[in-house]
């Protein structure tokens, strides 16, 4: 492939523990600073200390917002490679190591990252040496370099602070002297784009979307990788009128949401696939009991424990289908951080409008992916739907929607019964088969009408007149639509669906346009595929499926649409 | 005065009550009215909360806010219920098995947190609702139709668990002695944290061993109990037969309540379902995150 | 319509506790001893004692095997009524009340069964009247009728037999008398078949099955309508080489299921779609841990606690997707008795010989509905498939078929680790993401090759030439096959699936042979439609769905046939 | 004589182990193989089994019969397979959050059941492998990503709890004190039923409070304790500092282990795995069903 990037793309890769995300933290700050567009990802193993993990770094002229298998630089810290990240480095790969600690990569270029270091002051400034390594390669200004890296360790006191500049300035020396010398010959400029930018990654987006939604309690497990929600929220809970509580097991969760939603809260839980799963009977309960409640599921592989720390699309079943019996419910996907911040915004919206659980995939790609970006959405002020009770309030009123009026206990003169039998308009438990049962049954799936009226549409990329229709859910859209802007092909366009279920009638004409249908899914079976063709009567022409723990890459696309 | 056929607070109008003539529930929902009538309690500020099993019906027959989710898993709801709105008064009346069995974990977790309710475990030994299997409190040696052979594990013991996590106010009761009920529900509620009520209930269906007579038999009421020495109630739970009623432990300081300490409560105690986060809050938080 | 029944129709409603079971059972006894065909079942409320709970009892010359909603004779003990039953109430049916008690049926011939108890004895010998006046009407032999009810009481006493005997037959006096004054016209006579005969019900022909297939672990908590099988296993556990333990919640029993099978054991787990729910995380394990487990699953209608004690087929969706990720599993759902001990003895082979979960579905209508039935089918012994380990074992080594050889703990030189993590072949964990993790995925869905290769085939009852097919799965069977049968329709036919995951490929033929396809199902959003759209493609022209709670009467198909 | 460079019984050959340097997992498995090599056990017929979390991983660090499944879901598990096969010697391993949180249900039930296990829960006070959120046992006061207040809810009792519902053996050890635990350990699993050791465990990376040197300071080796004295034993447990090591609690009666009471086992002790029904036992029992 002719190498027409403009942007490089930098990998490191290092123990768990050896402050590789400190270095990832760094740059990205740094490169955005310099007016550079930047995107970082990670994929670290299931454990604190050892192992191998690495970052990519995507720096570029443009816009960058997607994992690339392609390494332009490669810094390994660490005496140790993995098989899916050895693949990776190629015959133009820059290898950058340090030589004497660092022997099993036959190419590499020394870097005395360690030997700077200690001439510095100690070890543990390599770091920091790397970094100024990276911004050496990049042209960084030196002035930013030693600003940014200032602020990072002014907390630590100001002799720390300076030796770190000092490495990084030395380890910039390094850099500057691999471009002279010709080794690395790749630049990015920044593009001119003065405005302001903003640093965020999934897991901040759906926290914010959560807050801009009106979230006042969040309860949750831990489970990676959804954990960093509830450490997102968890820093605002003194500034906030937010109650963040981690409980017990993940069945508290939903029932505590339950709790709070009864009385008036608009509750957040975060899990991953298996925490979703022990929740499903709590899901029945939210459905049944016609309560607002918005779930975020951060997809990780499973079956069971699975791959704890990595990357898949594997519960969007689950998602479907969790809970015993037939309850309305929404599922909805966002495709990169912009969408992560207004969908979970959206998914308040929703569960408040029509009393029903909504839950959000993502996946630890997109939740753990940076990159910059310019304004956020302005999103609207949420109503709760709230009314006073009278003396006859029938929680579960008929009405012509399927929603019924939403009291809350202690606001007004009436009786708020929040049940989970099959119950009568007031809440009480009914066995009336003739009437109240099919009845109520009907009252609760009458909301799907609703939300499939206002589903949200599918977002075509890519030519109007295409033939081949590529189809994208969660996390995949952003390598997709790199991968389709760098072919130009005018017969292949893209799909992206951000609402799972119900699926919006609109795309029937998207989909029956295309002569051939692709779904590109990080599972094994391709569950958006099978939902398609049971919701919407398509059955795809081809599955590109992945479920390897990583996400696709633009490479995995551009292949696929250089194949057609 | 108030005219003789006028319902009095919380009692409504309950044609048809699902329990067997004759069950303990009965007296023990004629005291728990008393109870909240007798502390003046609003029912529009009071919630029933409950699981699934005949117990956890009650909330259907008390006129009051109701919550009434799945087998084993009030507690957590209970919990929000209160975060959510301090200013509500909330009861949980739950079974053997829908709080022993089913909910175990989060009553070890709700013990920890001490939220402020009250929680009534009406104890027939058995389950009810699903026909007559063991419950974690069955004696040793009952026979059902699924332990044929008779239970070979030992009793669970609520007071002695909830002693041993601090639990700050353990009473037993009997739905027999219906004064002594009320009395003791009276002085759960009024208890700051989570108050935990054990009340022994003849199930006249399906346990023929723990009867009316049985209960009044094999317990006796604690007369010169320290109910402030943890090691003194201590040796009182481990009691089995007579079995012990009254207040069997009461932290004479009790410690501080989940919602007390909730920093959401710290500066603005107006009930958390009236105030929430928008998106000024997310902008301004933005900020943090602009390069 | 004609009557043109060869059976009789008779209903009892009484209170929960009042003894209509009691008389269900003698009367089922009686009928089919008297060499009738008898079918029985209930609906009843989730309470122990009062409301209104009813029993169907069916009389037939030949075999009858479905719920209808006709009455023929209608005997109401109690006061009250439930507009479900009152509705089945028709002009030709007769109500035998005792009118002194029960005012509320207009129409009601007088049957004094409290005045005649009371004069043989006591008011408690009522059912015993009753009994003896449904055998007066069916016109059974009084001493056949003693010798039924004698045995019954038999163990309470000789005078207590004998007064219930005096009490039954005076009841069945009662009834000759109302034939011989013609209030009472329809005979029912032995169809001379005398083969002995068996009288089972859903809950026995499960708890049989099971056995059959060497279950000898079963582990359940007990939750309406399942907890018949756990007691009737319960029942045999100081004979069989069998542990029965009921466990403090559900996820203890999958869990427990999967420490069991791990050891050797044939585990055997019975819950309803809340339990299911709730173990949902348990079966990824079970799925990614790769062991032998049947779970049967008796439905009720959800959502959440819904409705206890009665009938749904809700749960299908539930059982086809529970857990997170993607893994192997079957589904199946026998249609009647025979289905169910067969599909249970079958549901044990399948999990042993592919290391899956097998899930069972039934629903209360099937397990708890009674009826005669010959010999039932001889099965074979199945096989552990463990083999003893050598040192160099590995659990999860790959093989062409998918299935590992099982070795279970302590037997053999080797080592046995059974791991929730993605794992590799020695059952470690593995983050290799460019092999292991891929390759592993493709071994446990490698199972499903197998697994379809061998479905079972949908059944065809009716004509060849069929224009519209009815589809039906679980309890739907008979109804559906009786109302078929009824209308003799040449151009209709019914096409049942005990098999619905995954779904033999075999019903392509039947289903595209037809130009009409209309699905039957006990659930309000037709959840088996949606499985044949999206697994074989084709979209059903129209459903016929049933969720009061109640399962399809022979009526309710009948309609429908009529209508086309 | 062994020669030097074989291995001995569970030690295996695991070239890389998750753990962090200087974790306190690390001097608990050197005691964990040292006291199952004192007890000459068959690595062969010994099961390790767990859960999730870093104490969780140690089945893959020894070289035994493993069973690793749910997080929190393991005594169900370990219950069966010891009930499936009472040959083999079981022995589990937890963590304080595996065990007192999610696991917290099943805790409860296996103490009553009381299956001849043993029990470890590595009690590093918080979530290691989550990477530091408080634990049931996390102190109060202590700030974490999460609990960024800091705790403000009791700490879970493990001990206690075990004594309050009636666990027969019930021990605390300190990961830092290497022979003191091996001991333990051979004694918790000579004991027959089901017996709890809760030992605290240094966590490098997360628990900079309750650190080796925390744990030396805070806890002192019991010494004249009457560890056959229910009500000694729960003033034992009740202590919180200095923390008591040693064995809070053996019951000298210890009562019958579930296995030992299962019908399955009443005439023939084989196996269950070896035995079970088949077609001829269902059609004897169909006779029962024939009109
Ligand atoms: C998840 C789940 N499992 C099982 C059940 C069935 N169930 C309902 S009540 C009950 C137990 C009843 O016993 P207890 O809690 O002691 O209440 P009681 O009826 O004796 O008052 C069970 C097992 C259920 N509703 N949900
Ligand atoms: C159902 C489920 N919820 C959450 C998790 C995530 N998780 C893994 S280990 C763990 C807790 C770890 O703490 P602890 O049990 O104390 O073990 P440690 O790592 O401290 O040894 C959690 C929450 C999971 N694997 N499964
Ligand atoms: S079954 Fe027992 S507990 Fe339930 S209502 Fe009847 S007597 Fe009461
Ligand atoms: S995080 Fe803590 S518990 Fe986990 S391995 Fe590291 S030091 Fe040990
Ligand atoms: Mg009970
Ligand atoms: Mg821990």
């Amino acid at each position: 492939m002719p190498d027409n990037h403009t942007d490089v793309s930098i990998v490191l890769a290092g123990e768990a523990g050896q402050g590789v995300q400190t270095v990832e933290r760094l740059l990205v700050r740094l490169a955005a600073r310099a007016g550079l567009h930047v995107f970082a990802t990670k994929e670290v193993m299931s454990r604190i200390r050892g192992g191998v993990n690495s970052t990519e770094l995507r720096v570029g002229t443009r816009p960058v917002r997607a994992f690339v298998d392609r390494i332009d630089v490669f810094i390994p810290l660490v005496n140790q490679t993995m098989p899916h990240l050895q693949r990776r480095i190629g015959d133009e790969t820059l290898i950058l190591a340090e030589t004497s600690r660092i022997d099993i990569h036959p190419g590499a270029v020394d870097v005395p990252l360690t030997a700077v270091a200690e001439e510095v002051g100690k070890a543990l400034y390599s770091n920091s040496v790397a970094l100024g390594l990276i911004a050496g390669l990049l042209e960084i200004d030196a002035g930013l370099l030693g600003e940014v890296v200032g602020e990072h360790f002014s907390a630590k006191g100001g002799e720390i602070a300076e030796a770190n500049r000092e490495a990084a300035r030395r380890g910039r020396e390094l850099g500057r002297g691999l471009v002279e010398d010709g080794r690395f010959s790749k630049t990015v400029t920044p593009d001119g784009d003065k405005g302001e930018r903003l640093l965020l990654n999934g897991t901040r987006a759906v926290a914010l979307g959560a807050l801009a939604g009106g979230c006042n309690y969040c309860c949750a497990y831990p489970m990676s990788p959804s954990t960093g929600v509830l450490v997102e929220l968890a820093a605002r809970q003194d500034e906030l009128p937010l109650v963040v509580e981690q409980v017990e097991d993940e069945i508290a969760a939903v029932n505590m949401a339950a709790g709070a939603a009864a009385t008036g809260a608009r509750p957040l839980v975060t899990t991953s696939g298996g925490g979703l799963a022990l929740m499903s009977e709590g899901l029945s309960v939210i459905g049944n009991m016609e309560l607002p409640l918005v779930l975020h599921c951060a997809q990780r592989p499973g079956p069971a424990t699975g791959l704890p720390t990595r990357s898949e699309q594997g519960d969007l079943n689950l998602a479907l289908h969790a809970g015993h019996g037939d309850f309305a419910r929404v599922v909805l996907a966002p495709g990169n951080i912009e969408e992560a911040y207004r969908l979970t915004h959206h998914a308040f919206d929703l569960a408040l409008r029509y009393q029903i659980p909504v839950i959000l995939l993502t996946d630890q790609y997109l939740v753990d992916s940076f990159h910059d970006l310019g304004e956020l959405p302005e999103l609207e002020s949420l109503d709760d739907h709230i009314v006073k009770t009278k003396a006859d309030y029938r929680r579960y009123a008929y009405t012509e929607s399927g929603v019924s009026p939403r009291g809350v206990y202690g606001h007004g003169a009436g009786f708020v019964r929040s049940d989970s039998h099959t119950h009568d308009q007031d809440g009480h438990i009914s066995e009336d088969l003739h009437e109240t049962r099919p009845r109520m049954v009907e009252k609760q799936l009458l909301k799907l009408e609703g939300l499939q009226a206002e589903a949200l549409e599918p977002v075509l990329h890519g030519p109007r007149d295409y033939q081949t229709l590529l189809i994208t859910w969660g996390s995949t859209l952003e390598p997709a639509r790199e991968a389709l802007e760098n072919t130009r092909r005018d017969d292949v366009a893209l799909l992206h669906f951000p609402q799972l279920y119900p699926l919006p009638l609109a795309a029937l004409e998207y989909l029956g346009s295309a002569e051939r249908l692709i779904c590109l899914e990080g599972n094994a079976t391709g569950q958006f595929a099978d939902l398609l063709l049971r919701e919407l009567g398509f059955a795809v022409d081809e599955k590109l499926l992945k479920y390897n723990g990583l996400a696709f890459t633009v490479e995995d696309v551009a292949d696929l649409i250089s194949d057609l | 005065m108030v005219p003789e056929t006028a319902k009095q607070p919380f009692e409504g109008d309950f044609a048809d009550i699902a329990w067997c003539p004759g069950c303990g529930n009965f007296p023990i929902r004629k005291s728990l009215i008393a109870a909240l009538q007798g502390l003046e309690l609003d029912p529009r500020k009071t919630v029933l909360a409950s699981g699934i099993g005949q117990a956890a019906k009650m909330p259907h027959y008390v006129e009051a806010q109701l919550f009434n989710g799945l087998h084993g898993r009030v507690l957590p709801a209970a919990t929000a219920i209160k975060a959510v709105n301090p200013e509500l008064t909330v009861i949980v009346t739950s079974g053997d098995g829908d709080m022993y069995a089913e909910g175990g974990n989060h009553l070890l977790h709700c013990i920890r947190r001490n939220p402020d309710l009250t929680l009534l475990v009406h104890d027939n030994m058995i389950y009810g609702l699903t026909k007559g299997q063991a419950s974690p409190t069955s004696p040793r040696g009952m026979k059902t139709p699924v332990q044929t052979v008779g239970v070979f594990v030992e009793p669970f013991n609520g007071p002695a668990l909830a002693l041993a996590l601090g639990c700050g106010f353990i009473a037993r009761a009997s739905a027999g002695e219906g004064e002594q009920t009320t009395e003791l529900i009276m002085r759960a509620v009024r208890h700051p944290g989570l108050a935990v009520v054990d009340i022994f209930q003849p199930c006249v269906s399906f346990n023929k061993l723990n009867t009316y007579a049985w209960f009044k038999e094999h317990t006796y009421t604690l007369d010169d109990h320290d109910a402030g020495n943890r090691a003194a109630a201590f040796e009182r739970c481990l009691e089995s037969d007579p079995l012990p009623l009254g207040v069997l432990y009461e932290n004479p300081n009790p410690p501080p309540t989940f919602e007390g300490q909730l920093p959401a409560y710290a500066v603005d105690d107006t009930p958390l379902w009236r105030r929430k986060p928008g998106p000024a809050d997310a902008e301004e938080l933005l900020a943090a995150y602009r390069v």
